[in-house]
């Protein structure tokens, strides 16, 4: 197991965290909003961690890139979904949860 | 062989964690909740293929998981131009 | 016995689910729903028997003919929801009910 | 090589009966709604079951038609659906139409 291995596997380990972080978020989270904000973290930067974690594994460039395409087109499309929903949430008048 | 099985027991976890969030779905007070869920499971799909992609040494699922992280998008703005839109017209 | 074997019984599964919801239900979308997921469960069935033998390569033609009937499955459901909304302004109502053609007549 | 197959066969277990889960709660859902979202969500599993049977290219047909393109046929359907005076109660699916009748 060389040097490259374990920085994957610690990667793709806080990749997960995130990836349960955010469904938990979505789960115990009270409304749209809070929600949303749960579910971003679990887009950006849990697929970011897991990106980088597969890229450190990648045979050529070309992967490489490839996968950081793909990261920032989920990127590009979870900003632009987020802020459609919220803008239109608002409008629709669904109430900020207050404590 | 370490590392395949991380990928595989990775993939695994992240299909479990797509599971619990279906509850969301299910239970979801808003029309907005159940997209939000099902825009999370767009992303856990994509990070799913890209392992699979990795541990069963198939180069081509990086594509699927590209056309994914394109198209995702597609039924979300459907739903917030047209399903969500409809629905707010009808309130005022 | 492999897990090949699962998903074919996994299809079969899903076709008797899209079967019975198929003929229980009234209303047109679900019953669009139903036979989508019919059309997932024989799909399943196919590629499954495809990779049957394990090891090799899986057999191309039903591939083929899987991805030629997703593409036809889309555009049928294209179809039969505009049908839909088609029956909906002309009955007021999208859904079957005991005397489906009493409405029609006029 | 053994834990290796188990933990495929687990993948396969839980995508399996999820897919047959999903497929229940789709068909017996109350509301329609919620019962296209929950298929949409089932079209990404499918996605997933195609890479484990080695189909990668019925993957790509499954993801670019059942993920993208079905879910909006499905919701600009829906919306064309429903009734212009809907009111929020999950419960009021029958059009006004029906009652002038």
């Amino acid at each position: 197991m060389s040097v490259s291995d374990i920085i994957t596997t610690i990667l793709l380990i806080a990749g997960a965290a995130f990836f349960l972080v955010g469904t938990v978020g979505l789960l115990r989270f009270p409304d749209v909003y809070t929600r949303l904000h749960a579910l971003t973290k679990a887009d950006n930067v849990g697929l970011g961690l897991m990106v980088a974690g597969l890229a450190l594994q990648a045979e050529s460039w070309a992967v490489v890139g490839k996968l950081l395409l793909i990261w920032c087109l989920v990127l590009l499309a979870g900003a632009s979904v987020a802020h459609l929903v919220t803008v239109v949430a608002r409008q629709r008048g669904i109430k900020l949860w207050k404590r | 062989m370490f590392m395949e099985m991380l990928y595989i027991g990775m993939a695994l976890f992240l299909l479990l964690t797509l599971v619990a969030g279906l509850w969301r779905i299910l239970r979801g007070p808003t029309a907005a909740d159940r997209m939000l869920a099902a825009q999370l499971f767009g992303t856990t799909a994509v990070a799913c293929l890209l392992l699979l992609a990795q541990a069963l040494e198939q180069p081509p699922l990086r594509d699927v998981a590209l056309v994914f992280a394109l198209l995702a998008v597609v039924a979300a703005v459907a739903f917030v131009r047209r399903a969500w839109v409809a629905d707010r017209e009808t309130e005022e | 016995m492999s897990y090949i074997f699962l998903y074919a019984l996994v299809g079969m599964g899903l076709f008797t689910l899209g079967l019975y919801a198929l003929i229980i239900h009234a209303h047109l979308l679900r019953k669009i729903l139903a036979i989508n997921i019919m059309g997932s469960g024989v799909f399943l069935v196919l590629v499954a028997l495809a990779a049957r033998t394990e090891g090799a390569a899986p057999d191309p033609v039903p591939h083929a003919m899987v991805i030629t009937g997703i593409v036809v499955a889309v555009s049928a459901t294209a179809l039969a929801l505009a049908l839909m909304l088609r029956v909906r302004s002309e009955t007021g109502r999208a859904e079957l009910d005991e005397e489906p053609l009493s409405k029609f007549d006029d | 090589m053994e834990a290796l197959t188990q933990l495929q066969l687990a993948f396969d277990a839980v995508l399996g009966l999820a897919l047959l889960w999903l497929a229940w709660q789709t068909l017996a859902s109350p509301e329609l709604f919620r019962a296209i979202v929950l298929f949409i969500a089932f079209g990404l599993l499918m996605a997933l079951a195609w890479v484990r049977l080695e189909a990668p290219d019925v993957a790509l047909a499954e993801a670019a038609i059942g993920a993208g393109l079905t879910g909006a046929l499905l919701l600009t359907a829906l919306s064309r659906l429903e009734p212009k005076n809907k009111s929020k109660i999950p419960h009021s699916k029958k059009p006004e139409s029906e009652v002038d009748e």
